[in-house]
């Protein structure tokens, strides 16, 4: 497995270079029944994100009256993946739910809502790698296409270092065979690093690198974030879909 | 009575009133289906998939197949198991958690009218007797609850396992993304649910006569126009009569939607 | 399996015509505890069903102002047949409680009886084909010996198709070997039908025989319905058991 | 001091006092059983069944025999499991759901009774040394709770034991309905329990006096007149010549109970 | 396994005579946070206690406005066993924690803090047989340590039979291959038994025996809680550890 | 606002403030861990033990092996598993009952450090491949939550492998208690957690500065001093300059533990 060449004079075995995205669509406002919604293309992943609330908070012990509560859930349907995915909660999907719902809790103005909770539900449908990146950068637009006040939309993207470089955005092979992921989420509006994991191996100076990378590749997401927002706001004042 | 319910009441009774004069909200007669679209084969990761489309009510369904050992009784026959999950993206009445009962009686019922249909051929599925089986996995994942989630459900499962096809299997692997035939599919089982609301009858409720409703039956029909399974919901009863006009709507019914189903086979 | 022959001259393996009932008896008030019981043999089925109730709801938010909540539980005993049931509710049970609990809430007067709950609990002892009916069929006497006021008794039967002809009330080997299963609940008042589910192979025309079958078989249970309660009030009258 | 505690409190005097003048309200002895009615043979899916009545207290135990692998530290012995099910037919007081520890414990005490009596001869139910053997489960289902549900439970088990029979067992299949011999039965444990109200002790409490109830201890003998197994519940405490009054009566009062069971053998 | 032989010459495997304790070390206050805690060593058992409380009773439908709820819950780390403990609570482990928790509640004056729950922990970091006595000896400890008022310590201790012989405080190679255990618990104040059970085959005589044996084994660790408790408060009396 | 909030605001502004002028409460700097104490070996029933002491926060792991089937993926390879659990013996916060979110992430988080750093060799752990590897759980069990859960965890899992030895392994059975050779350890790898309060950042904080905190960062770094593992929790974010120097700060205190560890080996 670990043989297969990664990179081939400064390309990788998908075409793209060392800081190159794959290819990403946002489509805001996809379902009719959520309060906000999205869904997102981007590389081979395909995922839905829908946004109920502020609404009522259940149960109460959960309630603060300083401000909403924000829960993320993360989940892969049972058939994103090869080998199908037990309908339970996994451990990795808490972990990154936790991780998620903490980054859009400093983004979300929760203290306009007190009593309330804000529910974001993302669904990967077709898994190819950097899932929990793909979902979090939809949930923010779905967030904004249900109007909820955040300090500003929230991109999100993983560096990673393959055969000893660091690159962004890795695709599934680079992810089995590689050498490091680092994902980050960031709010372009402050400059500042909302989510941030990291496993395999770096130097000190190599995990700077990927960072800074990691955030150039966000604010490239951040556009097409707002281009999917603008759209579904065009449509709109046009009469709607 | 709370204000709340007072409200519900009044629109509850406009919904019948309106059902009682021959209207429904978006135009449609009393035994008319909502538009249905369906678009295949858009999940790569599964073996087989389809969404559905009925009206604003959108279902996704994918299928997994591997290899397992069969039932002790059926040796040399393929396993199925059918899954509906309500996950709160589609509803804000829908929970995480383990499965509750509208869960578990919207599975079995798909589940039945698929397998009493005997839609897919489970000898076909057999790689060794009594020792390796393939076992089909189908997951359904509703997106959006407009109404009537039994009838999209079922419709995206059996448009999922049309499109569906079997791995190579080489050497104890399964080579996934590489596939040596479809997977054998010799019917085309159509549900078809009717809500009852006081004393009148509707098919394919929307989400508004859903929650108006006092009674449902579900009727699933086959190729030959049979009936292969039904199920009554909700806490009305039905009179005879009232059924045996279900049964003739459900028949007729549902040549439409068999015909778009097997325009993609 | 398929290849016994389960009719033969018009007469079925155990003797029974096309329209015959197994043999059911019924008893009323059998517990102590209970605010209403009934045990009942149908065949080699064993049942006994318990009411509690109406009582004051539990967890708070499942209350209703407005009438009384009816739960219904369908319970196969560990030893009640051949491989021993696992004691966890299984996907049938909670099926067969919901759609039970459904048809008995159309005919208890629940809304006398606001803010409570009245819990029906049915334990399959021994099982032989058609426990569900059977169960319903205890459970409509045991609310009855409750003194909980309903339309009517509520008789449950089921029809179905052997080798090609609608026969009432299967036997486990019919069951098996059947084309078609049809278990209804009736409300003899009214006439109307209040549960209804099938599986197998029937055309519009035979379905309609089937129905048409099963409430005539629910008019027998009807009768022995009553017996049983007659029965517990005589000897309620004289003096008691 | 709500007015419901209130009431009960003085119900519960009225119990102790009544028990302190040696009066039980069903006009028993102190240290006598209520009458035992034994039903053995009630359920034919059971491999063995029991209906016990003790007074107005119904339980029924099933028995059912599967083929299953010994434990690895026990290959030349069949294995043993004892459950009890609090289901809410019984009492008001029972609730659906997991087993709570009421549950466990009684399940725990009737088991340890059988295992520790030895009562069956775990050695002729291997069938083949650390590959096969078979499994015995104890299925206790209590139908009306009117006190000491420990004790019925254990006599019921016993009774269904010794009326439990093993299928026939060939070509690796079991053939239910068609018997080779009786299960092998060797001795017939006894459980005793008795209640402390205040100062005094009961045996075998009744529903009102299991609830005045301080605190209680189970005895289990065998057919030696040994003690198998005992346990102390509930929150009073016990003096030493207490405990040695009750296993003196617990050895006393076995014999009855013992015979009965055998009478059915 | 069941011919080693346990006794020679009126002595045990371990030199021990039948009437001896294995050897017993107690800490009080071990732990920072909790309210009350003790380590213990009995033989090869390592066991931790800590109580919390009293404290606020939740959830609230478990709450008395008579007196505290006493939990108890007693553990084995995954690794105090040869064979890693599943971290699930097994049923034997609530068993011992219900049977634990009884004998605590008569012992401590719970009637003094109404509406609050009292919340006793031990875990068994290294098991050696005799556990169920070795955690209630320490928890005891725990309580007394918290300043909660009691009858008394209360100090557990069993006895057992083997090779036909009725012997104080069972070592592993004892438990397995023995005749009978007979765990109490003891309320020397009182000389009344608190927690009993028993397992195995004892003549009425041997039985007596084996509860007298287990209270004079009780009343030894009874010195051995005191003095744990004195040191205790030596230390702190003199400036704490 | 509560009064209860509103002291705690006062007290947290207070630690910033604190914090801010340079001190902390127990007179450490802003990058320095607390004191660490580490007893490997107390636990006889584990093939590895360690209780590791950070201040008053005391953590034990245990390690136990056992045989088992390798993933199909990594046939060659032994496996390994971490679990952490919360239990509230260790503080009034934590919970009985089925993991948490918190102890999930502090699970993973664990795991991370020591799977990505290679730390043990898992061929070696391979018996016979495709069939029998050893496998490693690794069991952590905090008993005195004063802060700094995470680093306290982190390292006596660490100090736990690295005192552990493979059982022998003869004739298919494990011989608990006799030992073959050393668990093949061949890294270090330390976990460093910094909080961020307010503006401010300091390392491995204790208890009040854990409640104070607005997000934290847990930087595990390897023997070759690189990033094997890195983990933000908590809602505050961090500016890149802010990373970096937690990275820098990382690789340089994890040095000293790391020689404490490696010095028990």
């Amino acid at each position: 497995m670990k043989e297969k060449k990664l990179m081939k004079k400064g390309k990788r075995l998908d075409g793209r270079g060392k800081e190159d995205l794959r290819d990403i669509t946002i489509e805001a406002g996809k379902l009719k029944r959520a309060d906000g919604s999205a869904y997102l293309e981007w590389g081979g992943n395909k995922i839905i994100a829908a946004v109920y609330g502020p609404r009522e908070c259940f149960p109460r012990h959960q309630r603060s009256p300083y401000k909403a509560r924000l829960d993320y859930y993360y989940r892969l349907a049972p058939f994103s993946v090869e080998d199908r995915a037990n309908p339970k909660p996994s451990r990795r999907g808490i972990e990154i739910s936790k991780v998620s719902a903490e980054a859009l809790s400093d983004v979300v103005f929760l203290e306009y809502f007190p009593n309330t909770t804000i529910d974001v539900y993302t669904v990967v449908l077709q898994a190819q790698a950097g899932t929990r990146c793909a979902a979090l950068t939809a949930a923010s637009v779905a967030l904004a296409d249900a109007g909820i006040p955040m300090k500003g939309l929230m991109p999100s993207c993983a560096a990673g270092k393959i055969e000893g470089e660091v690159v962004l955005d890795l695709s599934k092979d680079e992810d089995q065979c590689g050498e490091a992921d680092l994902p980050i989420a960031y709010l372009p509006n402050k400059d500042e690093i909302t989510l941030m994991q990291m496993d395999g191996d770096m130097t000190p100076k190599e995990y700077e690198e990927a960072v800074d990378l990691a955030v150039e590749g966000c604010m490239k997401v951040y556009e097409i974030q707002k281009k999917a927002l603008k759209e579904k706001y065009r449509q709109f004042n046009e009469g709607g879909e | 009575m709370s204000s709340e319910r007072l409200i519900w009441n009044v629109k509850k009774e406009g919904i019948i009133k309106r059902i009682k004069e021959g209207q429904r909200k978006d135009g449609r007669d009393m035994m008319e289906r909502r538009e249905l679209k369906v678009t295949p084969g858009l999940i790569e990761t599964a073996e087989g998939s389809s969404m559905v489309e009925l009206g604003d009510t959108k279902v996704i369904a994918g299928i997994k197949l591997n290899i397992g050992t069969p039932f002790p009784d059926q040796p040399e026959k393929g396993a199925l198991f059918t899954g509906v999950e309500l996950y709160p993206v589609a509803s804000p009445s829908y929970e995480t958690g383990p499965p509750r009962e509208q869960t578990i009686e919207i599975s079995r019922v798909v589940d039945r009218g698929i397998r009493e249909s005997n839609m897919i051929n489970l000898e076909e599925l057999c790689i060794e007797p009594g020792e390796k089986v393939w076992t089909v996995a189908i997951d359904i994942f509703p997106l959006d609850q407009d109404g009537n989630i039994i009838d999209a459900s079922a419709i995206a499962a059996v448009s999922a396992l049309i499109n569906a096809k079997i791995p190579k299997y080489e050497d104890g692997d399964i080579i996934r993304g590489e596939y040596q035939k479809e997977l054998p599919v010799t019917d085309t089982p159509i549900a078809s649910t009717f809500s009852k609301l006081g004393n009148e009858i509707i098919m394919d409720p929307a989400l508004e006569e859903e929650k108006a409703q006092d009674g449902r039956i579900t009727i699933y029909t086959n190729d030959k126009g049979n009936v292969c399974a039904s199920q009554k919901g909700g806490n009305s009863s039905f009179k005879r009569d009232e059924i045996k006009n279900i049964i003739k709507e459900a028949v007729k019914q549902s040549k439409k939607p068999r015909k778009e189903l097997l325009k993609n086979k």
